[in-house]
């Protein structure tokens, strides 16, 4: 009969343990959610935005907190394992009644959040660069949309380094197919040839590049200046990089722009075979202003290490808060609603200079720097936009996006409003 | 006739005094030229450097700092050094212009002067002119292979000079190869370019293959580049020549790629080859095990600063040791109470797995660690412009080999190996023969994690060393070796190999992730006909 | 315990022969018009370059109870194997009767043609009750959806008490066979075969690990399977053979060197040399 | 001489277990479903939606435990490949899903989902049509992975390919078909898989009716399942697929084509799988290639392994149990979890090879010996 108890027991445990509401002690503070997998492949690169995101609360409860109240972060593991992020935002939405969520890195966690997101009228910060098409009424995208990095990039290889033959090499995702999309359409809008470009996909963590890169060095012999833009992701950049070096295809022969790879990224690799290759970003530790000196300083004590770096994405982070923060202070309130149209048309200095603005699209504006990777790991600008770029949700160089817009003010009220039909569609609130 | 001495003294007279003359008022350019480049702007940089080439071999050390990012300017005085940082992370600075040591300075005090990649291809090319008549071979050599990509009509002029003069062979001969070309372009004389279409008959690079393409190509309107039918017809000659000879290579240098691939499947194979083929445990925490190994040859960089040179031969021994203790832990807790139960130890190292990769984003933090290759893993030995072999890959293609050979030696020559053999044959009497066998078992265990720790460092000469490393090979492992034969050290490697060759035949047709998944699909109806692989251990005991 | 020995036999006959009436006429898919049950021609197995079986030649007789003897490594499990399909010969014949191709068929079709086998190390279901384990060894549809519905009918109930009976389990019907001694699993094995109804048993090495008193029982229930049926048995224990042998062949490194009478055997110098030459 | 006690009662235990466990499965369900719509939110007894979906999603996880338990624990096949099975009845439930979306994507499109918008496709590809049929969807969520796995199971086991073979080459079918669904051009969404659900069968998923009935279907699935593997398992068949476990040789000799048996059981747990998925994916809300993950796959069988194999109601215990753990661990220790969950499976491998069922199981019978 033991049995019987045990499994009853087990179950009754399970069963009260779900049943009895937990009082968390919400009178006081509030409530900062923290979706970033710090377990699992993408551990390597959130596990720096939650340190950033208990930075930035640490400093606000230093300068006095929010509203008369102190900020508490609710930090949560989804594990790199999609499901489990729109999991655990219904549970910092529910149980832990969060008034904002900072997270999420890729495309996938970001779409498996967002219905749950809108169900419960949170609210979510997402700090990284990505494909676009889409503007949700609970997220602001503070990462640069293909726009504000992509178009940019290929725009200075064409003017500036005169590239003619184009390799698009990237892993087989959304974020590389839907850019490279916007970059072929573009390219030809520009009138490279389809002879002249060559796409490429490879698999998440594809480790073995010589055969690309030996057909990418085929397709630069052809006698034309040859360019890579690549949207490779994480781990397989740095045996692409190896391989470029070790086949002597340096950054003057064939040089690589690339949109996922920043300084923290470079922190973790030998940076011999990559120096003078490109990155496109909204920030490059290595820019020199007030902003940006103290934001390092800031993070170096926090996270006592004094050989760490900061990347774009945490830039993207620490903009998202501080407009976060302002809007609550002007709505008077953490209800979403208030601080949603608060946000919009805040503004907030960029740490590169200049001003960043949330638009009411919920992208930002912001400049767009290209940089050169350096034997140090850090990123040296080599060209800049003139003033800032205002993030796309839809862009214009797909079809089917081209007649959407996205305004979330009085009159249209939506994320996707078709500018041909007059209507808005696919929204879930 | 004593004129001419007259004369010639006179004339060397003059001379001595315009050399010295003209060299004082270069020097004088020059150091105007080279206080220029402290704090200018990126792009007013060209300018500037292309003013330095007139100052000729003078340029060379400031123009090879600035190539190698290393050139600095200090904030007190904008004087013009070259900094390299120390162990320390401070700087020791070389003056280019009085060539002194001025010692050591922090990074504060200095600034870079930045380059990028244009300035870089400038650099290049200016150093490849000046070098040009360099005393050394190798340096001349270079100069012209440089300039191969870029033959305008200066640099034609200049090599054309140069030719009366050189008398190396090889340089000889790509110097005529250039010349040809321009002539095969500019020159109206039919003889002339059939002549130059002999000379670069056969020759791989690509600028002969494009040269040779726009000579066929059609114009506009419609009417060929080349108007002279024996010309075209003997171009045509020579390009499908070269096209043929081009793809000869390739089939060459995509049997290296799939050799290279197979020899990493062969070292991460081989340490599973042991601990799964020998001793029957399905070891799920293998990966880890090689992560661990990539893990100790970045702890020995970071012990070892001053030698990256030698690191990575430190490293080896030093992994296997980590790795091999790390697995006689985990038989001497673990497996050991797991015995006669196979596909139990797969659920338990597999916990270990994740024990193991926690353990290392605690220590190491969950960001990729850099290990540095060193210079004689870096780059590649080619053997013509279509065909080369990357040094780490060769090295890495040998070093399996070396280590499966070892392993082999261990197994058949040693008392350990007879040991191993005896009692994964029959455990009950090899004990009654007096062989300790939980010590046996602890030790194979050990050495095959011990070859996992060594594949570690192979791996991580090549992809990222971070906590999820191990994960990405443990499938690969595991069809290695069920493809090879599971027990038989030498069908793990002709399964690494024929894996790795069918993986990398199958790309060009299928893209890397359908080949992946051909071979996968392979490995699954192979296992059907064979069901113990390639080279299965035979008899009744198998049963 | 065990059923007492003058009534165990007359039964066992009593109800073999009750089995034989019961089950299809077997006669009609096993040509034994030459008296001959089971042909085995120039078989020749190898492992590694070992020979197991070495161009060997045997024929028993219907009904007839033969026992192979032969040192070890002298191939009588491989001879085993072969008959039953686990192992594929190199070359040579095996016929059951006059027209059945026995290296045509699949282990389970030769199982299901008659041949039933008892392995050397007893293999019983260890998490099955006994009866359980008769239950599936019964002769009978084998097909998926079969088991899946069948249940059992009384008659199939009053077999399998029959033979648990014959085997002297009767009082373990609910027991898991994992929990009978050695002897008892060896005896359940032969219950297996017999409730299958085999035309031809080949059993392995039966009273190794039994006492003495059980051997004398195994003994006796052999010899009374015989004559109905066909049986080969495999054994060490030269003094269990000659209890019940009627013929005996001697295997040496794979092939046949001596048939015959367990006195002709003793008395043959070759066997003399080689295997008994080998006990003292 | 307890051993065989223990046998006699054996099968009785495993159906009084059973009933116990169907009875806690009926009483959470009834319970959780009531206090969610029916007890205003601010009472203590209120059950939160996001409770519903994480107990919908224990019961998923828990069928689909169950089929890798019919298996492994019955028949001995460890598949380390069940992910698979699971992952494709997710994506049939998730094709329906997408194709009830209708116009109601981003891009307004009639009939592509929006993924293949923006990619520029320009018509359905074949293998999509039919799945706004939910009835269609739901036969092939049957047909799909039972088709595979008869395929997969009629080469293996016929070939005899068994034990860690068998359990590698498995682990390669399901790391063959990630790698696949990764890939774009497969028209399955590519990384970020199926997402953006609106409705199904009409009824809107984000309301908690929807959410509780998918929950108790859940349930009932899970009890039907478990009932009928009971059956099977007590049937002779059942009896045939243990000894085909125990000592597949010998079953071979009396006469079983043990591979039909094997084959139809492999096939019979995809399908148990599959309909694991097809619950799985509308509670969730995304089905994506990770699901295909090798490790996924190992982790069932982890659970299983936790709970106690072959006895049903221990691979459900298992898997409600772990992954509750990890539901806690994550939200609390977020980061040493993985030492915690790692450690259980070191420790329950090694201290406790019957699983926690067994023992509790063992207690049982030793404190009835004592007695």
């Amino acid at each position: 009969m033991k049995l019987r108890r045990h499994v009853g027991s087990l179950f009754v445990v399970l069963f009260f343990g779900f049943g009895v509401p937990v009082y968390a002690d919400g009178h006081g503070t509030i409530k900062v959610g923290v979706l970033h997998s710090l377990s699992g492949t993408m551990a390597i690169s959130e596990t720096t935005l939650k340190d950033t995101v208990l930075m930035m609360v640490e400093k606000q409860n230093e300068a006095g907190g929010l509203l008369g109240k102190k900020l508490e972060a609710v930090v949560v593991d989804p594990a790199s394992n999609w499901p489990l992020f729109a999991e655990k935002t219904r549970e910092l939405l529910t149980k832990e009644k969060v008034d904002v969520i900072f997270g999420c890195w890729t495309s996938v966690s970001r779409k498996s959040v967002l219905p749950v997101i809108e169900e419960l009228n949170g609210l979510l910060f997402y700090p990284v660069q990505y494909e676009g098409e889409e503007s949700s009424k609970n997220v602001f995208y503070t990462g640069a949309a293909p726009n504000q990095q992509a178009v940019p990039a290929v725009d200075y290889f064409m003017n500036d380094i005169g590239v003619e033959r184009w390799v698009l090499a990237g892993t087989d995702y959304v974020y590389p197919r839907t850019t490279n999309k916007i970059l072929e359409a573009y390219l030809k809008a520009s009138g490279v040839s389809d002879d002249d470009i060559m796409i490429n996909y490879t698999p998440f963590g594809h480790s073995d590049w010589q055969g690309i890169v030996s057909d990418i060095k085929k397709f630069g012999s052809a006698g034309k200046k040859t360019g890579v833009v690549s949207t490779i992701n994480g781990d397989a950049n740095v045996p692409f990089y190896k391989e470029l070096g070790n086949q002597g295809i340096s950054a003057e022969d064939i040089p690589v722009v690339a949109f996922s790879v920043g300084e923290e990224e470079l922190s973790g690799l030998d940076t011999k075979p990559l120096v003078g290759h490109l990155a496109a970003w909204n920030y490059f530790q290595s820019v020199e202003s007030s902003e940006n000196d103290e934001f390092i300083s800031d993070w170096k004590t926090f996270i006592k290490d004094d050989k760490r770096v900061t990347n774009d994405p945490m830039e993207a982070t620490y903009i998202g808060f501080k407009m976060w923060a302002q809007a609550v202070e002007k709505a008077g309130t953490t209800d979403v609603d208030e601080v949603e149209q608060a946000m919009l048309g805040i503004t907030t200095p960029n740490l590169t200079g200049g001003v960043a603005v949330m638009n009411t699209n919920h992208h930002l504006s912001k400049p767009v720097l290209i940089g050169e990777i350096q034997e140090d790991g850090q990123i040296e600008t080599v060209w800049e936009t003139f003033g800032t770029v205002i993030g796309d949700a839809w862009s214009d160089y797909l079809p089917a996006s081209s007649k959407l817009i996205a305004d979330w003010t009085d009159p249209v009220k939506c994320g996707n409003f078709n500018i041909e039909t007059g209507e808005c569609s696919g929204q879930n609130f | 006739m004593n004129h001419p001495w007259r004369n010639s003294s006179r004339l060397i007279t003059f001379l001595v005094i315009y050399v010295f003359a003209s060299l004082c008022l270069a020097d004088e350019e020059f150091n105007v030229n080279v206080k220029q480049l402290a704090g200018a702007k990126l792009r007013a940089l060209p300018v500037i450097v292309a003013k330095l080439e007139s100052s000729g071999e003078r340029a060379l050390p400031l123009l090879r700092a600035m190539l190698d990012g290393a050139l600095y300017y200090r904030k007190s005085d904008k004087r013009i050094v070259a900094a390299y940082r120390t162990g320390t992370g401070d700087f020791r600075l070389d003056d280019l212009l009085q060539g002194l040591d001025l010692k050591v300075a922090s990074k504060r005090e200095i600034k870079k002067i930045v380059v990028n990649n244009r300035l870089r291809g400038q650099i290049r090319k200016i150093i490849a002119r000046i070098t040009l008549t360099s005393k050394e071979r190798v340096v001349r050599e270079l100069a012209v292979d440089n300039m191969l990509n870029d033959l305008n009509k200066a640099n034609i002029a200049l090599l054309r000079a140069v030719r009366q003069s050189e008398k190396d062979g090889d340089i000889l001969s790509k110097l005529d190869m250039a010349i040809a070309l321009d002539d095969l372009k500019h020159n109206d004389s039919r003889q002339i370019r059939l002549a130059a279409i002999d000379i670069i008959d056969g020759r791989l690079q690509p600028v002969v293959l494009n040269t040779l393409n726009s000579l066929l190509d059609m114009d506009a309107e419609g009417t060929p580049v080349e108007n002279d039918e024996e010309v075209r017809k003997r171009a045509l000659a020579a390009r499908e020549f070269i096209e043929l000879k081009i793809s000869f290579y390739e089939v060459l240098q995509r049997i290296f790629y799939g050799l290279s691939l197979g020899s990493i499947l062969l070292l991460i194979a081989t340490g599973l080859a042991i601990t799964f083929g020998v001793m029957g445990v399905i070891n799920m925490a293998h990966g880890e095990l090689i992560m661990l190994g990539a893990y100790t040859a970045y702890v020995v960089q970071l012990l070892l600063p001053g030698s990256i040179e030698y690191s990575i031969l430190v490293a080896i021994p030093l992994a296997f040791t980590v790795s091999g203790l790390c697995g006689i832990l985990i038989e001497r807790y673990v497996i050991r109470y797991l015995r006669g139960r196979p596909l139990e130890t797969l659920l338990a190292t597999f916990g270990i797995s994740l024990i193991l990769q926690q353990t290392v984003r605690s220590v190491f933090s969950p960001l990729n660690r850099q290990v540095i290759s060193p210079s004689w893993l870096s780059g590649s030995l080619e053997i013509n412009p279509v065909f080369s072999l990357t040094y780490n890959r060769l090295y890495i293609l040998a070093f399996a080999i070396i280590v499966l050979l070892c392993l082999q030696l261990v197994l058949k020559k040693t008392k350990l190996g007879l040991q191993v053999r005896a009692v994964s044959q029959n455990r009950a009497m090899a004990r009654s023969m007096g062989v300790r066998t939980e010590r046996v078992d602890a030790l194979t265990f050990g050495l095959g994690a011990g070859v996992a720790g060594v594949a570690g460092v192979a791996l991580s000469q090549l992809t990222n060393v971070g906590p999820n490393l191990g994960q990405a090979y443990i499938v690969d492992s595991f069809m290695v070796v069920v493809f090879g034969g599971v027990g038989n050290l030498w069908g793990t490697m002709v399964g690494g190999f024929t894996l790795g060759i069918a993986n990398k035949f199958l790309e060009p047709m299928t893209g890397p992730v359908l080949a992946n998944i051909f071979v996968l699909i392979f490995i699954i109806l192979f296992i059907q006909k064979r069901p113990s692989g390639l080279f299965p251990q035979r008899g009744r005991a198998t049963e | 315990m065990i059923i007492s020995r003058g009534s165990g036999i007359k039964q066992l006959s009593r109800s073999v022969s009750t089995f034989s009436s019961s089950g299809k006429n077997r006669n009609e898919m096993v040509d034994i018009s030459h008296n001959v049950i089971l042909y085995v021609e120039s078989l020749s197995v190898s492992f590694d370059g070992f020979k197991a079986l070495n161009d060997l030649n045997l024929y028993i007789n219907n009904g007839e109870l033969r026992c192979l003897i032969g040192a070890n490594g002298a191939g009588k499990t491989t001879l085993m194997d072969v008959i039953t399909g686990k192992t594929r010969p190199d070359n040579g014949n095996v016929f059951f009767g006059q027209t059945i191709d026995l290296l045509d068929k699949t282990e389970t079709e030769i199982a299901q043609l008659g041949i039933g086998r008892k392995f050397q190390k007893p293999t019983v279901f260890e998490n099955q009750t006994v009866s359980s384990n008769l239950e599936l060894a019964m002769k009978g549809d084998k097909g998926i959806l079969h088991t899946l519905f069948s249940k059992l009918n009384s008659s199939d109930l009053d077999w399998i008490r029959e033979v648990m009976r014959i085997i002297g389990l009767e009082s373990k019907e609910n027991l898991l066979a994992g929990s009978l001694s050695h002897g008892q699993k060896q005896w359940l094995e032969i219950g297996m075969l017999l409730i299958a109804d085999p035309r031809l048993m080949l059993i392995d090495e039966p009273v190794a690990g039994m006492t003495a008193n059980e051997t004398e029982r195994t003994a006796e229930l052999l010899t009374s399977l015989a004559g109905d049926r066909t049986v080969v048995v495999v054994e060490h224990d030269m003094d269990f053979v000659r209890s019940i042998a009627r013929s005996v062949t001697v295997l040496h490194q794979g092939s046949v060197i001596a048939e015959g009478s367990m006195a002709d055997i003793q008395n043959n110098p070759a066997v003399v040399e080689v295997y008994l030459g080998e006990e003292q | 001489m307890m051993h065989h006690n223990r046998e006699v009662a054996r099968g009785d235990n495993f159906q009084k277990n059973g009933r116990i466990f169907l009875i806690v499965l009926f009483g959470v369900t009834i319970y959780a479903s009531f206090c969610n719509l029916l007890v205003p939110d601010d009472s203590i007894f209120h059950v939160s939606t996001y409770t519903i979906t994480l107990l919908g999603k224990y019961l998923c996880f828990a069928l689909l435990a169950l089929s890798v338990d019919v298996v492994w624990g019955y028949c001995g096949i460890l598949s380390l490949g069940h992910g698979a099975f699971f992952a494709l009845g997710g994506y049939t439930m998730g094709m329906y899903l997408m194709r009830q979306i209708g116009e109601r994507g981003v891009y307004g499109h009639p009939i592509l989902p929006d993924f293949m918008v923006f990619l520029n496709w320009k018509e359905l590809p074949w293998f999509w049509y039919g799945f706004d049929s939910f009835g269609f969807a739901m036969l092939m969520t049957l047909v799909v992975p039972s088709v595979l796995a008869f395929a997969f199971g009629w080469l293996a086991f016929r070939s005899r390919v068994t034990g860690v073979y068998l359990s590698i080459i498995t682990q390669a079918m399901t790391y063959a078909l990630m790698l696949a669904f990764f890939r774009n051009e497969m028209g399955f969404g590519g990384n970020n898989g199926l997402t953006d659900f609106k409705d199904i069968l009409g009824f809107d998923l984000q309301s908690d009716k929807t959410r509780v009935a998918l929950f108790c279907l859940s349930a009932v699935m899970l009890a039907m399942a478990y009932l009928l593997s009971q059956l099977i398992m007590q049937s002779r068949y059942g009896r045939v697929v243990l000894a085909i476990r125990d000592a597949e040789s010998r079953t071979r000799s009396i006469g079983f084509k043990t591979e039909n048996y094997k084959v139809s059981l492999f096939v019979y747990s995809a399908a148990l799988a599959a309909i694991a998925g097809a619950l799985y994916v509308p509670q969730v809300g995304i089905i994506n290639p990770g699901e295909f993950s090798p490790l996924n796959s190992i982790e069932i069988v982890v659970w299983v392994s936790v709970g106690g194999r072959a006895t049903l109601y221990g691979a459900v215990a298992g898997a409600v149990l772990v992954n509750y753990a990890k539901t806690k661990f994550t939200a609390e220790f977020p980061d040493e979890w993985l030492f915690a969950l790692g450690a259980l499976f070191v420790g329950t491998t090694i201290l406790l090879p019957k699983g926690l069922i067994g023992f509790f199981d063992g207690k049982k019978w030793r404190s009835v010996r004592r007695g």
